[in-house]
């Protein structure tokens, strides 16, 4: 089961990589779409399949189709990838190492479990139970987020 | 409600002056305004000396917390500075009364009058300040609207230069709290409590020398002289008589009223390098006057000299250095108030203020000759004029301290001459120049006199009996020495 | 806890929601109202008001997600002035401007009364997304469009960085409340650190705030006084809630530098500009740095919840005379450095509105700046750092430089030939908003009181 | 191997590369990929250890995190495309250089 | 000391109401009649000063308080009179000499268009003296000390249009402030270490300054002195000071003012005497300015220069006595050369009148243009000889007493004594000169205006004349001045008369010989020593070390005011002010407003956080 999760973990940051580096927008849109895919794998293998059936239909689904969509509407064509920086070139690259260094030694001191959790039945019962409980505040609040963001396509008349 | 009327009855009054319908309203209803600030601070002598104590008439509103009260009280320096001031608004509004000014410039007046009643009342630190840069708004604008030439650089390099200065004492202000906390264990912003305990720790030097600065931007002390000249050159007649004749004194008070008594052990330790700055005043001010060319100028080093002594009298530290600072103080802007109002006669009738511009005007103008001959006398110190005292007793105060800087400021009287002569005898005495031979050069009016009479009788009066003023000073003169 | 007594605490937000909801139901169903006109802005103040009364007036509840402690209550009010600033600014505004603003204003409810870090995270993302829109939206030009853009992706690095710092936070720590954790652990600790850098960057600290000039040049001037005011505050409070997670060494070292720098660049970068709305932002980025060093102050004096009253007073005066300048700009209607010569003469009241609303601004005495930069230079003493009150008080001191620069260019410099800049602006809200403002900056002035007031209000 | 270092390694790796999108990138449409790296990363954190403490709160957030992720880029889209430019070209940083100093 | 009678009050009363009636009424209504007020002040003052001479003879002294002036912490000094035997006889002395030449100043100044101005500020020097000789302590006396320079300011000023006379004003002005600082801090320190400056309190217990103290007290005081009196270093401003009007010159720079420096060292004998080295140095200073004036007077031209010098040389004479002799000489001599210098510079002012349309209006003549004006101006040559005599020393008139008393103090040291015979060999030769060349017989080289030059109305002559007759009957004031100040005249022994007398015949022969039987005159012997001439005419380079002095001053001005003020002061704060913008105009530039670099600069704040988080942890 662990090796999977690896597998399933340097997969993901594999084709984040690719979806970097790709000359044209649907390229990196398809790497996107392998991400979130070995990203959904990675709940299921960790046992939150709720988690990874809902990563799939929002965003492997929706998120992506609105990407596509967009890149689609946009004039397709690309003269240059990358950006015309005022700092040096190597400066661009050089900070998002540093983030992973900065990330990753905060993160050394993780637990010692070597075995890859898994979750237990009730874990997912539980989460429903919370999100129609305690936490409907939060959920109508997203609800009311999402309102919000729906209220960017309506066309101001000017 | 008994002094807060001194500096409310202006500040209520500037905007209704600047809101009157005419100029003629607005100029009556300010000289009414300052004529009775006047009369109200004369009539404060009663109740003043009725009470005992040092510090009288206090009045204080709720105690807020951290010891933020709003507390007035008054003692002699402070009271006599209240007269100046009061004084020298009157004469600054009559004296230019002829001008036809928009009714802000008399709201400005009235205003900066306000500020500097509550400078020389306001016993919490916070108030202090407060009413300390209140005094520079009305001042920026009254250089700034109505100088002349480049009165815009002036007034900004003026606000700047004071608030550099300003913001150096806010810093040593909060810190003088902060260590007064360290020492006592209790929040206070009182002056009088602030200057009972005596503040030290690691950080006292620093606090002392942030407050001093502070203060020495304003009076000003050598190094940080620089916006006066311009400031003076640029400002109106009646400006400068108000910037010279009372806003200098704040930074004297300050150091009179904050940094010596709550510093007494630094301030005496400061004494050479305090009092050799003083005597850099004096003669850096002095050699500066005689080597300028337009009057204005000129006047404004000699207050930099004079200033000097007062720096000298305080930090000698001794009952007669520092009466003779506060005499100074009053000596002061009586004589480089009527210097500025003369100035101001001369460059409203001829527009130029260049020594080389002038010259003859002994016979076109005899009465001008006169009050500025006396006026000048006055400044230069000689004996039997106000001048004189106040200068002997701060001779007097840095002698007990230290006879060889003592011997150095006294150079500064000859110096004094070198300067007031010469200038008197190439305006009035030397062969007539191109602006004295306007016809507009005629010899001053009646209204002009009777503002100099006014001012000449005090100049007399304080030379030849000082008494009074030194007996009204003496009380908070002996409570510094004694520190 | 019965329902309704669990929902007490999200009253104020869900007063906004409701004429959120409200908003966009009636824009569904009419639809000739197509410009901007009053009846949506009504409905929006009428939101603002409820949430104001909300949170006066609610028990003080404690539900798990939110909680209306005094310092919650104080936020709402605080957001409440800032919005009836901008809509009375504004007069008039489209149903779709006015469900925008119900929805930033409901993100901030939740923002001041979280209890738990994701709520902190959705108020953080409630309150953003509509200003995005609303930049482009009040003024839709390129330049409006451009700072949109560039706001949102900044905006979106850095809700990254908030999740990511939760999450982090939630894998050292296992736990999502603000309140002072027991374990200390590296994860933890980046958490903290990540959070608090998507809380300098809403508040336009050093190095995070260079969308902050262009979003606040190219928005409309009275949503410019909204964020300056409103959302900065909320940037402070989501600061004020992280660092009381137990930020180790970003408070030492971390917040008194970044203080330092976000002060003086914002100060030397507002010296050479010629928009005044630029400039007026880079003074407001100066600010966030005063505001940073007053909160690294209250947390060195120990964090007590009353303690922060220096906080939330220089919040207050900084609202007043910062909204207050915004719209006095507007007012006047002076774009560039250019058009303010001879203002004085042109449109008095605006100039004289103007030159107290800068001189407060600048901190100088009579007005409510020096109130509130006297009570931040006396807390840095307090707190024992003589050398950031310095620095304060040399970054206030090049602080007056442009404003006393503007102030002369605005009553001393002489009137050009022919009258430039758009006219003074007529709208009566907007001349009402900012004799507000300035009539409650030259007040606050001589009211040294006033933090005592707040403190025993926190207490 | 340990669980925890793989999940933590994954997401922080994850995360620099969602960053260096927004660093690198000139396409604004490749930005917008970026940031949902970024939030994919946290969410694979916050359920990993979820997971580990068994604590429902956890799963909830990462749910919901997803719903405000996908708002966050509704809002992006629509301020993309709303994006006129002659050249016809990808809406790029590039175009977006007026106001600056 | 009894209180003061009413005598003492009108002394300072009676001028004070002259000056003010004269300044708010006359001066404005009618101006011709300015000096009516004023001579009645005068005659006042004289009326009352020699009432009091008379109280005074009888053994009475008074003094008395006015009115307290300073009163701080350690410094009270109170206004009063002190007239006791000293103040009364020199007070006397100034009042006779200056009603007469007030007298004189009417007719001379009758012509001059501000006629009522100069009455006004004659009189205010006149009030000032009064004052200086009855103040009762040493603060009251520096006030009219400054009071008098004031007044020498604005007479030598007078007429405002020349460029000379106004550069003389403040010259003089300037020195005596130089002075005056010495004096102001012999003041000060007499306040530091005996807490009081009346005369009374320090002179009743000498005990109180230590002699090392009063030496500096007593240095200091003389310093002043030196500038009042001409004494040697700063006596450059009395020959400048001749481009005041006549009467200024005679009353002020001849009788009274200069004396004024005399009085002082006279007033604080008991000062003096508790400072062992300081009377000798003082005798010697007296002693070298004295020759040092004489030699000066020999070689000049100008008649108003010669007399000038003159005065600086028996000014020295005082010195010398005061400082060999004691009070008594100085005094003395004091008196006596008021009455006989005010006289010559009169008959010098008549010459000058008379020759004044002759001369095209100069201010001044010398030498060359007078020549035998006896036949012309007999009552001139009359006053001008008893004068000349009594300068001179010829035995029975008042100065060959006065200069016997002070040579027999000299004679106590060779050097002291040398200097004396040489001043009075000195000072027969130049006033011989004088008489010679200008009263008796006119010479080939000489203008000789004789034929229409003028004898002086009465109203001028009469005056000038009771004043020679009183230098040339002073000598029997002797006796009752000595017993008026109590002290024992201590006669030259005859060795020391004889040697005198033959110098002063000497000096007669000399001038004698150098007016007539040198060939071609003064002019021709002038073109043949044209370095000499130079040295002397600029007293030997001193002259000049002065005014380049000065000039050093005002270039250290010049340079402070122009080139650190403007220069270095006023660029240097724009300067730093204006750091501040360029700054921002070079962070300006950079930004380029690229979405990629905000986001940049914000991962890497990021990042920096999550670094030094990790790392302090």
């Amino acid at each position: 089961m662990l090796t999977a999760f690896a597998l399933c973990g340097g997969l993901a940051v594999l084709f984040a990589a690719a979806a970097l580096i790709q000359k044209t927008l649907y390229g990196s849109a398809m790497c996107l779409m392998g991400v979130l895919l070995e990203v959904a794998a990675l709940f299921v293998l960790v046992g939150a399949d709720l988690m990874g059936f809902i990563q799939v239909l929002v965003y492997a689904g929706a998120v992506m189709v609105l990407i596509v969509i967009a890149i689609l509407s946009a004039p397709p064509n690309i003269a240059q990838r990358w950006t015309a920086s005022a700092f040096p070139k190597p400066a661009a690259w050089l900070v998002p190492l540093a983030v992973f260094a900065g990330l990753a030694s905060a993160g050394r001191m993780g637990g010692l479990e070597a075995a890859l959790p898994q979750a237990g039945a009730h874990l997912q019962r539980e989460m429903a139970g919370l999100l129609f409980g305690p936490w409907a505040l939060a959920v109508e609040a997203v609800g009311l987020l999402v309102l919000i963001a729906s209220l960017a396509v309506v066309r101001e008349d000017a | 409600m008994l002094l807060t009327g001194l500096w409310a009855l202006p500040m209520l009054t500037a905007p209704l002056v600047w809101a009157a319908p005419s100029r003629r309203a607005a100029r009556l209803l300010a000289l009414a305004a300052s004529s009775a600030v006047l009369l109200y601070s004369i009539w404060l002598w009663g109740p003043f000396s009725a009470e005992e104590g040092l510090l009288r008439l206090h009045e204080s509103g709720a105690p807020g917390a951290y010891g933020l009260r709003y507390h007035l009280a008054v003692d002699g320096v402070s009271l006599s500075l209240c007269w100046l001031t009061a004084f020298l608004s009157l004469v600054s509004i009559v004296a230019t009364w002829s001008d036809e000014r928009p009714n802000a410039y008399w709201a400005a007046f009235l205003a900066l009058e306000a500020a500097l009643m509550g400078v020389f009342l306001m016993q919490n630190l916070f108030w202090f300040y407060v009413f300390w840069d209140a005094a520079l708004i009305p001042m920026f604008f009254i250089i700034g609207l109505w100088g002349s030439g480049n009165r815009r650089r002036a007034a900004f390099k003026f606000i700047l230069y004071t608030f550099v200065g300003g913001l150096t004492l806010l810093l040593g202000l909060v810190g003088l709290v902060a260590l007064h906390h360290q020492a006592t264990g209790a929040w206070t912003w009182e002056i009088p409590e602030l200057t009972r305990a005596t503040a030290s720790g690691p950080w006292a030097p620093y606090v002392f020398l942030a407050i001093a600065a502070g203060f020495a931007v304003k009076v000003p002390v050598f190094p940080l002289h620089n916006w006066l000249p311009d400031a003076h050159t640029e400002a109106p007649a009646a400006g400068s008589v108000m910037l010279a004749g009372a806003m200098l004194k704040m930074g004297v008070y300050g150091l009179m009223r904050i940094l010596v008594p709550a510093f007494p052990a630094l301030s005496a330790a400061a004494l050479p390098w305090a009092a050799g700055l003083g005597v850099a005043s004096i003669l850096y001010g002095a050699l500066c006057a005689m080597a300028q060319k337009d009057l204005k100028r000129l006047i404004a080093f000699t207050s930099v000299s004079h200033m000097g002594f007062c720096i000298v009298g305080i930090f000698s530290l001794t009952p007669e250095g520092l009466s003779g600072a506060a005499l100074q103080m009053i000596n002061h802007g009586l004589s480089t108030g009527g210097l500025f109002l003369l100035v101001g006669f001369l460059y409203e009738r001829a527009h130029a203020r260049g020594l080389d511009d002038f010259g003859g005007l002994a016979q076109s103008a005899p009465w001008f000759a006169f009050f500025f001959a006396f006026v000048m006398l006055s400044s230069i110190g000689l004996p039997g004029l106000n001048g004189f005292v106040g200068e002997a007793l701060s001779l007097y105060g840095l002698l007990r301290a230290s006879p060889p800087l003592a011997a150095a400021a006294s150079l500064g009287a000859v110096l004094a001459a070198a300067y007031g002569l010469p200038s008197f005898q190439r305006v009035f005495w030397a062969p007539p120049g191109p602006a004295s031979r306007s016809p507009l050069v005629r010899d001053l009016t009646f209204r002009e006199q009777a503002v100099l009479w006014t001012l000449a009788v005090p100049i007399v009066g304080l030379g030849l009996f000082p008494k009074p003023l030194l007996d009204l000073v003496a009380p908070a003169v002996q409570s510094l020495a004694q520190r | 806890m019965t329902p309704l007594s669990e929902l007490q605490p999200a009253l104020p937000a869900l007063s906004h929601a409701a004429a959120l909801t409200a908003l966009c139901a009636a824009a569904a169903v009419c639809r000739r109202a197509k410009g901007p006109s009053v009846l949506p802005a009504a409905v929006s103040a009428a939101g603002c008001l409820a949430a104001a009364w909300a949170a006066a007036a609610a028990s003080s509840a404690q539900g798990p997600l939110l909680d209306l402690d005094p310092a919650a209550r104080l936020w709402q009010l605080l957001f409440g002035a800032a919005a009836l600033l901008f809509i009375a600014a504004r007069g008039a505004l489209t149903w779709r401007a006015a469900a925008l603003l119900s929805g930033s204003l409901c993100g901030m409810s939740l923002l001041a009364g979280a209890r738990n870090l994701f709520m902190l995270f959705l108020g953080l993302e409630m309150m953003s997304l509509p200003v995005y829109l609303l930049i482009h939206g009040l003024r839709p030009d390129k330049r409006s469009l451009e700072a949109a853009l560039k706001y949102f992706f900044t905006g979106a690095l850095a809700a990254g960085f908030f999740l990511f710092g939760l999450a982090a936070y939630y894998a050292g720590t296992g736990s999502m409340t603000i309140a002072r954790s027991p374990e200390a652990s590296p994860a933890a600790a980046l958490g903290v650190a990540l959070m608090a850098a998507a809380a300098l960057f809403k508040l336009g600290a050093f190095p995070f705030m260079f969308w902050l000039p262009d979003a606040y040049e190219a928005a409309e001037t009275e949503l410019t006084a909204f964020m300056a005011t409103a959302v900065k505050a909320a940037a402070v409070l989501m600061l004020m809630r992280v660092l009381s997670l137990g930020a180790g060494a970003v408070e030492t070292l971390a917040l008194p530098t970044l203080a330092v720098l976000t002060m003086t660049f914002g100060n030397i970068m507002a010296l050479r500009q010629k928009d005044l709305q630029r400039l007026l932002a880079w003074s407001s980025v100066a600010h966030a740095g005063y505001l940073v060093a007053a909160v690294w102050a209250w947390r060195r004096l120990g964090g007590p919840p009353h303690a922060a009253a220096t906080v939330y007073l220089y919040l207050g005066l900084y609202l007043a005379a910062s909204a207050g300048a915004f719209l006095a700009l507007r007012a006047s209607g002076a774009r560039t450095r250019e058009d303010l010569p001879g203002l004085a003469e042109r449109a008095p009241l605006a100039a004289v509105l103007l030159v107290v609303l800068l001189l407060s601004l600048g901190g100088v005495p009579p007005t409510g700046g020096f109130t509130a930069k006297f009570f931040v230079l006396w807390d840095l003493w307090r707190a024992g750092s003589p050398l950031l009150a310095a620095a304060v008080a040399f970054n206030s001191l090049v602080g007056l430089g442009y404003y006393v620069g503007l102030v002369r260019a605005m009553t001393l410099d002489a009137a050009p030939a022919e009258p430039r800049g758009e006219g003074a602006c007529p709208r009566l809200g907007l001349r009402a908003a900012v004799i507000v403002c300035a009539g409650l900056s030259l007040l606050t002035g001589v009211m040294p009181g006033l933090r005592a007031g707040l403190e025993g209000l926190l207490k | 191997m340990n669980a925890e270092l793989v999940a933590w390694a994954a997401a922080s790796a994850l995360f620099s590369i969602g960053t260096a999108f927004l660093l690198l990138r000139r396409q604004l449409v490749a930005m917008v990929v970026g940031i949902e790296l970024m939030v994919n990363a946290a969410n694979i954190l916050i359920v990993f250890h979820a997971v580990r403490r068994a604590d429902p709160q956890g799963l909830a957030v990462a749910l919901l995190a997803l719903a405000a992720a996908a708002a966050e880029v509704v809002v992006g889209f629509a301020l993309i495309l709303s994006m006129r430019n002659d050249e016809n070209e990808a809406p790029e940083s590039s175009h977006l250089r007026e106001l600056s100093g | 000391m009894s209180p003061l009678p009413a005598a003492a009050l009108v002394l300072l009363a009676a001028p004070l109401a002259a000056l003010a009636f004269g300044f708010f009424v006359t001066h404005r209504v009618r101006p011709r009649t300015t000096h009516l007020p004023i001579l009645a002040s005068c005659a006042a003052v004289a009326a009352a000063s020699l009432a009091l001479l008379g109280g005074a003879l009888g053994g009475a002294s008074w003094s008395g308080r006015l009115f307290t002036w300073i009163s701080a912490a350690g410094v009270q000094v109170h206004f009063g009179l002190l007239l006791d035997p000293l103040s009364v006889s020199v007070l006397s002395m100034v009042a006779v000499v200056g009603f007469l030449i007030h007298i004189y100043a009417v007719g001379y100044m009758r012509h001059d268009a501000a006629f009522s101005r100069f009455f006004l500020y004659f009189h205010l020097f006149f009030f000032a003296m009064v004052g200086l000789l009855t103040s009762d302590n040493y603060l009251q006396l520096y006030l009219f000390w400054e009071g008098v320079g004031l007044a020498s300011f604005l007479l030598i000023g007078f007429w405002q249009h020349k460029p000379t006379a106004r550069a003389a004003a403040w010259k003089a002005f300037l020195t005596n402030r130089v002075g005056d600082v010495g004096f102001l801090l012999a003041i000060l320190l007499l306040f530091r270490w005996t807490g009081t400056v009346a005369f009374a309190d320090l002179f009743s217990n000498p005990s109180l300054l230590s002699s090392q103290k009063a030496f500096i007290v007593g240095f200091l005081l003389f310093w002043g002195a030196c500038a009042k009196s001409a004494q040697f270093p700063l006596y450059v401003w009395l020959p400048d000071a001749m481009e005041g009007p006549t009467p200024v010159s005679a009353l002020m720079h001849a009788a009274t003012m200069v004396t004024a420096g005399v009085f002082l060292l006279a007033r604080s004998y008991p000062l003096l005497e508790r400072a062992p080295g300081l009377l000798p140095f003082i005798a010697l200073v007296g002693a070298f300015t004295a020759v040092w004036g004489a030699v000066g007077a020999f070689f000049r031209k100008d008649i108003k220069r010669i007399l000038a010098y003159s005065t600086v040389s028996h000014l020295g004479l005082m010195t010398l006595g005061r400082g060999g002799g004691g009070v008594f000489p100085a005094v003395f001599h004091l008196i006596v050369h008021g009455f006989f210098k005010a006289a010559l510079f009169l008959c010098a002012g008549n010459v000058i009148h008379g020759l004044h349309d002759s001369l095209g209006g100069a201010p001044t003549a010398t030498v060359d243009d007078a020549g035998g004006l006896r036949a012309s101006m007999p009552m001139t040559f009359a006053a001008f000889t008893l004068g000349a005599v009594s300068l001179a020393g010829v035995p029975p008139f008042g100065g060959f007493w006065s200069k016997e008393f002070v040579l027999a103090g000299a004679f106590g040291t060779p050097a002291l004594a040398a200097l004396g015979l040489l001043t009075a060999l000195g000072s027969s030769l130049y006033i011989g000169r004088m008489l010679f060349l200008t009263f008796l017989g006119r010479r080939s080289w000489q203008k000789g205006h004789a034929a229409h030059a003028h004898e002086a109305p009465p109203v001028m002559w009469v005056p000038v004349l009771l004043l020679s007759l009183g230098g040339a009957l002073a000598g029997f004031l002797a006796a009752p001045l000595a017993r008026l100040l109590g002290v024992e005249p201590h006669h030259a022994s005859h060795t020391v008369t004889a040697l005198s007398i033959a110098s002063m015949a000497a000096g007669f022969g000399l001038a004698w010989a150098a007016a007539d039987l040198a060939p071609g005159g003064e002019p021709a012997w002038r073109s043949r020593h044209p370095a000499l001439l130079e040295a002397v005419e600029s007293d030997f380079g001193w002259q000049p070390f002065c005014d380049r002095a000065a000039g050093a001053v005002a270039g250290a001005a010049r340079f402070l005011g122009d080139i650190v003020e403007g220069s270095i002061w006023d660029p240097g704060t724009e300067d730093a002010a204006a750091a501040f913008p360029a700054l921002s105009e070079v962070l300006g530039r950079r930004a380029r407003g690229i979405l990629n670099d905000y986001a940049l600069l914000m991962t890497a704040g990021a990042a920096g956080l999550a670094i030094l988080v990790s790392l302090c942890f």
